[in-house]
């Protein structure tokens, strides 16, 4: 457990069976938490997760409602700092560095590790500016035209392009629930993340739109490590390599997506997916 | 800090706010007619005046000041203590305090006596030193109006308070034997206190608007400065006082009793270092000034007597120390 | 060279700082700027702070300074007639020398010692201002220099960048501190010294306020009686009065702008509301004491009630009229602030707009609110004039409105103007009013601060 | 017909006469509500007109005023008997007695030494400084005779414009019957010409009413304000911003917070002790000074700036600055690109009532020297200046009956300089306004 | 046409071939649009919907995002009064009586027509707080013991109940998304409306809690009037009777949930249908 810790790409060897198991051949973990939990004040949300991210690959996250998923979601960029009330405990690293060292900028940290919420929350400007917030202030693009394509390749790749490209200068507020939705992924692809973190990002979005994201999230696949969560186990299942199964603030199993959906281990897990395939 | 070292070529003036119409239009006309800068004349009251001017020489502190009343030994003793060893006085003037209500009224005529008793915490009934119980005028005197004695003036941190319970109220308590007769710290106590159940209402120090109020209310009296009531002479009347009108000539040669000089004294070691002090002293003490006829008097001032003016202006000019 | 001229000065070097930073951040990249840990600009402004914050702060270091220094050097230079006079006369000296060298008017002819010590005075400034020029160039040629050195893509520019900005903010935090104890500091000796000549014990407890004493020795007998009560009592009552008409009116108008009137009026009447506040003090007070007074007494002696012409109620009101745009114009920009979502969330449920500005928009805008309401009735307690004019100074222990009362403030700032005398218990209890005052206020926002905190636990 | 096929739950409530009558009492609460709302502002209004009302109504005259046309010789007996032109005689020379003999002229008849000293009473002192002014500007004109206005002493343009009434007995006004024979001559002959007040906005200070004017108040309120503008507005925001957005939550932040809301509930007038002690006792800095001045005033803001700084960010909601965090930006980033423009228009308000709370002010301004009678208008920050609201202050303590007029008339300029301060915050307000 | 606007219960009669074939015997409709436009500014978002909405049934809108779902279901209840740029043209009955007419009350409609949103939005308050709400504003309970039992059975029937039975007091802000969902449910049905209208009630849920509110929606619907928005078919499936398809802000096709799944008449819905089912 110790030598993982310490490099993280070569880390697989030191992997725990659990873990080990799940990850394809070549590939490393990117991340990896270790006896996660996390308190919101008196009240323990996370009950000490371990969890092994792998590089370029999809890891699904599900779990019933409350059950900490959207919590360890937000650990993993430290968007929890942001929470008054929120302590955490444990070990979380990307690329084998603690990324709750104090050597870590947090801010540098959330550029490489992006995230779309739950809720969507684009910024009350307009459209453009709020694809473009990420890239400019990263320095991504130097020229107008530069940044005009970012934008419009976020919004392409987000699949919303064709519903706003006359609108750009109008308010991201005033987009529909699943625009709005769709408008954050895009916002948050634009600044090139190496890990990207996904919390629900097809629950507002029709099947068309849902596909969409499906195909970007296989494209980014290539190039790109990424956390979904989601509570639509087709979905999970047609998108991810590995999925996690959280419940009550533990994490009941984790593995290869195909094995944990055709033959769980956990007999809590197997009632949770049964619960709809049945 | 850099700002002070570039030296002062401006006089500065603190001082009673009584006094600081007299010399600022004193400041004005000589701004405006010599090659000097304008002094500027500060309203700090009297003793908050006298603290500055005290505490020390050099140019953060003030040359002059303004006084509606003497300068205390205790005050001389803590200048010299800061190093402020000369101080000359010059007097300006004479300041009335009016005892005026509203032209609707009739005009009246008071004692000093009456006024005591009228506005005394305790006074002497039956020969008994009892709380006041006076609540309207005509129970001091069947000859007085039935009115409710309302009384504006000024409270306790006032220059004005301070004069008018030297002259009115000591005055007053000392024409009643057995006062008199209390041991002496008592004795004060009886003479000086003003009542507080509402009859006497503190006023504050914004003598227009004891004027409006009177205005407004024809019962009240109120207690300021002469010049406000020759300002408002339409509106507001003065009560004669022991029969004697408030009036410039009856205040001039002392007939009305209830008038106060007002000094400036001066800081005679900065004479030379700030310029235009001695100019400036000139102009005040100037006839067309603080003489008859001078633009002081048209601003409400009560002139010395010629030979008084004389005296002052060479005292001044010679910057005599002043002496206790 | 003035203070503007250096001032200017180095800004431009910071600007060229700024650019050469960012061009020589763009070049070490060598054309992939993300390789830079920072945006390029960062790194301009990293190099415009070595370059400007260092000679800057040398700059007031050396202006605070070099007066005293200078004056200094001139006074030991003075022939040792002037020498071994008084330091109060040097003193005098030293404004004629400054006289001179500044080519003021002077009234007396100088003499010819102070001629030379005015020459060698100008002398010195001069060179403390050419030696200031260089030394604050070097210093922003040196940072230039360090600070370009540095820049690689590694270099953490936004972070330092940020650093500096932080210490800024923290710093502009502490002011409030400081000035704190620049208050208390100032109150505390004057304050310490009435409470050797009246007892705390009278002073807090005592139910009588009549500061007559004497100004001259052989006046008045009787101390006067520094009961405080009656004080704070009556600023209890006048700040009760002005909060009773404030907080609704105010409360009442920021609702009806927000929610209900068009946007148009809405522009309009809280510009116009603002207004209210920067009234001149004395305006209101005419206003309460010729107006709103008589009005309460005619009332009142309409009613059969005992009305003084001098009434809290009269101050109270009109108090309350001034500080309406603190209730009013803080709190609409909190309801305003509410998001549309929780609007929306009520008028589903079938509530009517009302039900859901009272029931959903005011809780969510609450703290927001009561930090208006308590600047309101911050201002309330430190407000003077108005209560001088209209509620007179006669401090009664009365809580009733239609009395005459005074209030702390007020008592601290007409015994501060009036006629004082060193040393009297009546000028010194100023200081004694401000510094409990003071703690007394302190007192009641600790328990305010611990109240709200409770409050966020519960519901934040 | 519903209530045959719902069953009793089922939208029953709301078909009710039950729920009818409550439906009813709710809108008439709303309307009462509504009404509440509307009659606030109403009264809020009608007190802010009925103030501004008595105020125009009081000074509205001082805008106007009257001068005095004189054919003036500029006589070289009175002036140059010596005929140097010396700067320094000419400086010294009695001009008072020019005018006074310009108006003698018009009035050959009166003749005994009380009547000349009456009428001549009408001349302002202004007058002579004017004749002055012109002579040492102009020497040439020593010899000629030049038509010249100056002003009306106070009282005889107070009797023109009606603040003298001429009914009252004689005794009881400060014009004559006599003096009033005189200026209605002067009227009738076109020697009194009323025209717009320029002295009002071009004089300093003056114990005369009809020369007192606020260019120094003015130029010193700008000046005094520009400092409390430049200290008050970033402290207040960068302080605000701290403690809102990045302190953390310890005894330290506590302590400044219940410190900042104390200072709040400071009398003013104590700021000016501190000032006193501090500025210009420890700090030995100018008396009288706007710098000063202006950073006590700053002082005294700052609560209010940062408290409803402080209000107006609490209220944007954290999912912007999730938001913002997530692509990767720095709190300070977040702070300044999405938050601080958000909170921007309460950040505003909060200035605009400090602003408006600053530039009203007085007592502060007593302990460190600044109610004071200046007439120089300060050309720096380090120069003696008062204040607007000084000028008002002291106007309205003043006992001349020409100053009732002016004291209105300064409030109303202070009002207007109020409002032109304001009106830049408020459009700016308005551009950051929006909802989400 | 015009006829059915008269009198919503006997409206069935008029109703035109497309709707009234999929009614089911002896339901008549709650509610009816016809012609409905919506313009957002100059955009106009909603061309002209027709759509009958038969009583103590499910409706289920589906279509892409963007097209106008919520639009629509904002008009139901004349929530888009508070959108200011939002402007409506056309007619809608409740009980054959036109909500937009000048009598009727918009808060008496939408006591009557209660509404989830798209994006959860608890009020800063209690749990407790936020769901006795409504009951109290009109004044569903007398007795403080009436208002635990709407509260209780409210939280319970949107299945949140154990998740929070013991933590009413604190905020309803500090749940997770999925219970903030559950919350706004349970809000809305604790007034007892007569129509309610869901925006993508499941969006945020699990599979779990989704059947929850699934089964909920099925026991609702025996005595209440159901619109929902949804983008899972299968859900729409599941557990509407009717569904119609919008399309770019027109309403393409509406029936019988079953016929429209199986044997769609528009090849736009059955492309849309078929994207997902395929
Ligand atoms: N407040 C608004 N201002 C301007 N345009 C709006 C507003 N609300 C919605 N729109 C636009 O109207 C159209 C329909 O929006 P609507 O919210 O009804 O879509 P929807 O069908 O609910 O989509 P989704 O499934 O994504 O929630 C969209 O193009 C949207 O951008
Ligand atoms: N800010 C907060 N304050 C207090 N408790 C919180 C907070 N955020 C989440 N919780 C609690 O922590 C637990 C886990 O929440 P989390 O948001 O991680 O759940 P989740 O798995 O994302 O659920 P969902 O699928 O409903 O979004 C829940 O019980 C929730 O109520
Ligand atoms: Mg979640
Ligand atoms: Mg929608
Ligand atoms: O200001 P006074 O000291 O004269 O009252």
């Amino acid at each position: 457990m110790t030598a993982q810790t310490q490099i993280g790409t070569s880390a697989v060897a030191g992997a725990d069976a659990r873990s080990a198991a799940g990850i394809l051949a070549g590939a490393a973990n990117k991340m990896d938490a270790k006896q996660v939990k996390v308190y919101y004040g008196a009240k323990q949300a996370l009950k000490g997760i371990d969890l092994a991210i792998p590089e370029r690959q999809v890891t699904a996250l599900i779990g019933p409602s409350g059950c900490g998923k959207s919590t360890f979601l937000r650990c993993l960029n430290r968007m929890n700092d942001t929470i008054g009330i929120a302590r955490i405990e444990g070990l979380i690293t990307l690329d084998g560095q603690d990324i709750y060292d104090r050597e870590i900028d947090p801010v540098q940290l959330r550029a490489r590790v992006g995230m779309v919420f739950q809720k969507p929350n684009p910024f009350p400007k307009s459209i453009y500016d709020n694809v473009s917030y990420g890239p400019r202030i990263h320095g991504l693009a130097s020229r107008r035209e530069e940044m005009d394509e970012i934008v419009a390749r976020s919004l392409q790749r987000a699949g919303l392009w064709n519903e706003v490209k006359d609108r750009l200068k109008e308010p991201g507020t005033g987009l529909s629930g699943g625009q709005q939705q769709r408008l954050c992924i895009a916002r948050a692809i634009a600044v090139s993340p190496e890990v990207i973190l996904m919390d629900e990002p097809c629950s507002a979005l029709d099947p068309i739109a849902t596909a969409h994201v499906e195909e970007l999230i296989d494209e980014l696949r290539e190039n790109y490590t990424i956390v979904i969560v989601t509570h639509n186990m087709q979905q999970a299942a047609r998108v991810s390599q590995r999925t996690a199964f959280f419940h009550l603030g533990d994490m009941v199993e984790v593995g290869d997506t195909e094995e944990i959906f055709t033959n769980p281990r956990d007999e809590r897990t197997q009632g949770y997916i049964t619960g709809r395939y049945g | 800090g850099g700002a002070q070292a570039q030296g002062r070529d401006q006089i500065r003036i603190v001082g009673s706010s009584t006094v600081f119409p007299f010399t600022s239009a004193v400041a004005e006309t000589f701004g405006r007619t010599g090659k000097f800068k304008t002094p500027v004349v500060e309203s700090t009251g009297t003793g908050g005046g006298i603290k500055q001017f005290c505490a020390g020489v050099g140019v953060q502190h003030p040359d002059l000041t303004n006084a509606s009343r003497r300068i205390k030994k205790s005050e001389l003793e803590s200048c010299a203590a800061n190093g402020v060893t000369t101080v000359s006085e010059l007097e300006v003037g004479f300041d009335g305090i009016v005892f005026a209500n509203s032209k609707a009224s009739p005009n009246t005529d008071y004692t000093i006596k009456q006024i005591w008793q009228a506005l005394a915490k305790q006074v002497v009934v039956n020969g008994q030193v009892v709380p006041n119980p006076y609540k309207t005028w005509n129970q001091i005197d069947p000859s007085l109006p039935n009115k409710e004695i309302e009384v504006l003036g000024p409270p306790p941190t006032s220059g004005t308070r301070d004069a008018f319970v030297e002259l009115v109220m000591d005055v007053g308590c000392a024409q009643f034997p057995e006062v008199k007769a209390l041991p002496a710290d008592q004795q004060k106590a009886v003479c000086n206190q003003i009542r507080e159940d509402g009859a006497y209402v503190e006023a504050g120090e914004n003598d227009n608007l004891i004027v409006q109020k009177l205005a407004a209310n024809k019962d009240a009296y109120g207690i300021f400065g002469y010049s406000f009531l020759d300002q408002n002479m339409d509106k507001l009347q003065g009560a004669k006082i022991n029969g004697v009108a408030p009036e410039l000539d009856n205040i001039a040669d002392a007939k009305y009793p209830v008038a106060r000089s007002m000094y400036v004294y001066v800081k005679s070691q900065h004479v030379d270092v700030i310029p235009g002090i001695r100019e400036f002293l000139a102009e005040y003490t100037s006839e067309k000034a603080f003489g008859e006829d001078g633009y002081l008097e048209a601003k409400g001032l009560i002139p010395l007597p010629k030979d008084k003016r004389e005296k002052v202006r060479t005292s001044i000019l010679n910057l005599t120390p002043v002496t206790m | 060279m003035s203070v503007s001229f250096f001032l200017a000065v180095l800004a431009v070097l910071a600007f060229v700082g700024f650019q050469l930073g960012r061009s020589r951040a763009v070049v070490t990249a060598g054309g992939t700027l993300s390789r830079l840990h920072s945006v390029p600009s960062y790194y301009g402004l990293y190099v415009a702070l070595w370059v400007g914050l260092p000679a800057l702060i040398l700059f007031a270091l050396w202006t605070s300074l070099e007066g005293s220094i200078v004056d200094g050097m001139v006074r030991s230079s003075l022939p040792a007639a002037l020498a071994s006079l008084s330091p109060q006369e040097i003193n005098l000296v030293m404004v004629d020398i400054h006289n001179l060298a500044y080519g003021n008017i002077t009234s007396r002819v100088p003499d010819p010692a102070l001629l030379t010590a005015a020459e060698y005075y100008k002398h010195l400034r001069g060179i403390g201002h050419g030696a200031l020029a260089v030394v604050m160039l070097a210093l922003a040629c040196a940072g230039l220099y360090y600070a370009r050195q540095r820049i690689e893509p590694g270099l953490r520019a936004r972070n330092q960048v940020e650093k500096v900005v932080n210490v800024f903010l923290i710093l502009c935090s502490l002011v409030a501190i400081l000035t704190t104890v620049g208050i208390v500091l100032s109150l505390l000796f004057e304050a310490i010294r009435f409470f050797t000549k009246v007892s705390p014990a009278e002073f807090l407890f005592g139910l009588h306020w009549s500061p007559q004493t004497a100004i001259r020795a052989d006046q008045v007998a009787a101390d006067g009686s520094f009961g405080a009560v009656p004080l704070f009592t009556g600023t209890l009552l006048i700040a009760s009065i002005a909060m009773v008409v404030a907080v609704p009116l105010g409360l009442m108008s920021a609702i009806y702008m927000s929610e209900y009137a068009p946007p148009k009026v809405r522009g309009t009447v809280k510009p116009v509301l603002e207004i209210l506040a920067g009234i001149p003090t004395v305006v209101y007070g005419f206003f309460a004491a010729l107006t709103m007074a008589p009005f309460v007494r005619d009332v009142g002696q309409g009613l059969g009630l005992a009305v003084s012409s001098e009434s809290a109620l009269a101050a109270g009101v009109v108090m309350g009229v001034m500080i309406i745009p603190f209730v009013s114009s803080l709190s609409d920009d909190i309801i305003n602030a509410v998001p549309q979502s929780l609007r929306d969330g009520s008028y589903g449920l079938g509530a009517t707009k009302s039900e859901t500005i009272r029931q959903v928009v005011l809780p969510a805008a609450l703290p927001g609110i009561v930090g208006g309401i308590l600047l309101a009735v911050s201002r309330a307690i430190g407000e003077t004039m108005i209560v001088v004019m209209a509620a007179g100074l006669a401090a009664n222990l009365s809580a009733n409105p239609l009395d005459a009362v005074s209030t702390v403030t007020v008592q601290i700032a007409t015994l501060l103007v009036g006629d004082q005398e060193f040393d009297s218990a009546k000028t010194l209890s100023a200081f004694g009013l401000g510094l409990v005052l003071f703690t007394v206020t302190l007192g009641l926002n600790i328990i305010a601060l611990r109240v709200v905190q409770k409050y966020r636990e519960k519901y934040d | 017909m519903t209530d045959i096929i719902s069953t009793p739950r089922a939208g029953a409530p709301y078909q009710t006469d039950d729920f009818a009558a409550r439906l009813k009492k709710r809108y008439a609460a709303e309307r009462r509500f509504k009404m509440y709302g509307m009659a606030a502002i109403g009264v809020a209004l009608a007190m802010l007109a009925i103030l501004l009302a008595s105020i125009v109504a009081q000074g509205y005259t001082a805008f106007a005023q009257h001068d005095l046309a004189l054919e003036v010789h500029f006589d070289p007996a009175e002036i140059d008997p010596q005929g140097t032109r010396d700067p320094d005689a000419l400086s010294n020379a009695n001009y008072g007695a020019l005018a006074r003999n310009a108006l003698l002229a018009v009035f050959p008849e009166v003749e005994s030494r009380n009547d000349r000293r009456r009428l001549t009473a009408m001349i302002s002192n202004g007058a002579a400084f004017e004749l002055r002014r012109m002579v040492m500007d102009d020497p040439s004109l020593i010899g000629t005779r030049k038509s010249v206005r100056f002003a009306l002493a106070s009282d005889y343009d107070q009797l023109l414009k009606g603040n003298i009434d001429r009914t009252v007995p004689e005794a009881d006004r400060k014009v004559t019957d006599q003096q009033i024979a005189w200026i209605d001559r002067l009227v009738s002959n076109g020697s009194i010409v009323n025209g717009f007040n320029w002295r009002l906005f071009l004089n300093g200070d003056s114990r005369d009413p009809e020369l007192a004017g606020l260019k120094a108040g003015i130029i010193g309120s700008f000046l005094t304000l520009l400092v409390t503008l430049g200290l008050a507005i970033p402290i207040g925001i960068s302080a605000a911003v701290y403690l809102e957005e990045f302190a953390p939550k310890n005894k330290l932040t506590d302590l400044i917070e219940v410190n900042i809301n104390n200072l709040a509930a400071v009398p003013s007038i104590v700021f000016g002790l501190l000032g006193l002690a501090v500025f210009l006792n420890a700090l030995d800095m100018p008396r009288s000074a706007p710098v000063v001045g202006g950073i006590v005033l700053a002082l005294m803001t700052l609560p209010t700036i940062i408290i409803s700084g402080r209000a107006a960010l609490k209220a944007v909601p954290p999912s912007i600055r999730e938001a913002a965090l997530g692509v990767g930006a720095s709190p300070l980033q977040v702070v300044t690109h999405h938050v601080l423009p958000l909170a921007m228009p309460g950040m505003l308000t909060g200035i605009i009532i400090g602003m408006a709370q600053a530039l009203g002010e007085t007592a502060p301004l007593l302990m460190i020297g600044m109610i004071a009678f200046i007439v120089d208008t300060p050309s720096g920050f380090g120069d003696a200046a008062t204040v607007l609201p000084v000028q008002i202050f002291m106007w309205a303590d003043s006992p001349e009956r020409g100053f009732v007029e002016r004291t209105s008339a300064a409030i109303m300029v202070l009002l207007a300089f109020l409002i032109a301060m304001n009106a830049i915050a408020v459009v700016l307000r308005k551009q950051f306004e929006r909802r989400w």
